[in-house]
């Protein structure tokens, strides 16, 4: 198994959440936890960096999808990068991407936000 | 190497198929192994990339469900896969020895949980559904519950 | 996740074990499989990468041995595979149906090889036996030959 | 099953053999074939480009060890490069790598050969 890790970079409006290891529903609490953070911050956007993310499976994309109930709720702007052309896929299929867009590199992810 | 060659066994329809097997007990996390069996056959018989990654997300979210739903991660009741190809078909069938399901829920609507704010779930299913050619439930005493994934070859 | 948290059974020494089996066609190739499937248990447990590969390669030589020499590439006789974890060792038996090692030959030599231009062979059980912490060879009637490779954990 | 395959380049006195798949005893007949193309050009030194090979089992050792043989036997130099550690190490246990040297990279594999 391949702990779930985060980490957190706050920045002006701008929230980085790089995250390693497997998506699941061992994410759960961890996640909850770290948008807690997120919010109390006042960051307008948050960028999701998948690149060490391996493995998501039902569980995690629901873990992902209550992340974005609550950024809609307190009007954060999600964005994504590093997510695996199989991932990008599946997320597209479930309809994930139209609310969190995929950006092809991390500078393009960044593009245009409060730096 | 053509996998035909070897493992034979007359099937109904009289083709040449070769079988690997794989039990796995019924915890979290057991279900990356099946995975990377997984990958490991599609493979060997030369599947693409990207259908070798759907069937492994595929055969992961059928362990899962086996594995919680069916075995109710029951210790002493593993999961069996057997992988079973054909000139035609590779079928992946994940065995668990419950009940099978029940009731089929909805397909889950992103929409809708996004706008009534109810919880995500039932994603499993979909992705099975959605990522191979085919899926059969199968149910019998002796074997228990069978999700079937089928993929067609050429 | 700790594994040990599931499949229960009890060993002779108390130990909670849980155990993944695996079979595979007797044919050239599938011991990849086993390779896979292997690595996905090795990394499951936390083993570091140089063990990983090392399990790996020995665990393809024992395959290849049983598929070559134990069931002769014979279509009707599978390889199985037995990985079983307790918190002390990991052990992997491959076990094929044919008679088990009859003359164990002599360590291969390099420079015996190249010197006197004789064909090199016999480096599977070499490396079988440099890369696990022990092996056994075991037979019974029931099961055939098994060739048990231990890893020690901790 | 990925397909052995073999790629010649003769510059020089110097063969460059880039191989990629799997060897095993099927690279028997190839390499047994690619040998004599070596030995008729005249080459001198033999670098061996393992960066595109997962996977070595003891038959394709086997059949190593054999070009070996027939290498010093012609009086070929050999060196190699792109070996994975694990590999590395399993050359060093079995001797290999007193015979064919091991280099870090493709650039320092080829120093001081003609060019
Ligand atoms: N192998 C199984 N055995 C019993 N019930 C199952 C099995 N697979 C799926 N189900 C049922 O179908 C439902 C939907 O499964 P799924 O789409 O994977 O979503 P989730 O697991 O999140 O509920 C499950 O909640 C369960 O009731
Ligand atoms: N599973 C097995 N069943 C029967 N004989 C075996 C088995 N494994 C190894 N042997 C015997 O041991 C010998 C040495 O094996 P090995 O070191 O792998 O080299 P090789 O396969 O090149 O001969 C084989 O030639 C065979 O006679």
């Amino acid at each position: 198994m391949d702990d779930f890790k985060v980490n957190l970079q706050l920045e002006k409006s701008v929230a980085r959440l790089s995250m390693s290891g497997d998506l699941t529903h061992l994410a759960e609490e961890r996640m909850a936890t770290i948008f807690e953070k997120i919010q109390s911050s006042g960051a307008r956007f948050l960028v999701l960096d998948f690149r060490r993310v391996e493995y998501i499976n039902s569980a995690g994309m629901s873990v992902l999808i209550t992340l974005l109930t609550r950024s809609q709720k307190a009007g954060l702007e999600l964005r994504a990068f590093g997510l695996s052309p199989h991932y990008q896929k599946i997320f597209d299929m479930v309809g994930l991407l139209k609310y969190i867009p995929h950006f092809d590199s991390e500078e393009s992810a960044f593009k245009g936000l409060p730096s | 190497m053509k996998p035909m060659a070897t493992e034979k066994q007359k099937t109904p329809d009289n083709l040449t198929t070769m079988t690997i097997e794989l039990s796995i007990p019924s915890a979290y996390g057991c279900e990356k192994i099946a995975m990377d069996t997984a990958r490991a056959v599609a493979r060997w018989i030369g599947l693409s990339e990207e259908r070798t990654e759907d069937l492994r997300t595929a055969v992961s979210e059928a362990c899962l469900n086996a594995i919680q739903h069916g075995n109710r991660l029951n210790a002493d009741r593993p999961v069996r896969l057997v992988f079973a190809l054909s000139q035609k078909k590779l079928s992946v069938d994940v065995i668990d020895s419950g009940m099978g399901i029940r009731r089929r829920p909805k397909t889950p609507d992103l929409e809708a949980i996004l706008a009534k704010n109810v919880p995500s779930r039932g994603w499993g299913l979909y992705l099975i559904e959605h990522l191979v050619d085919a899926v059969e439930y199968h149910r019998s005493k002796k074997h228990g519950h069978v999700t079937r994934l089928i993929v067609n070859l050429a």
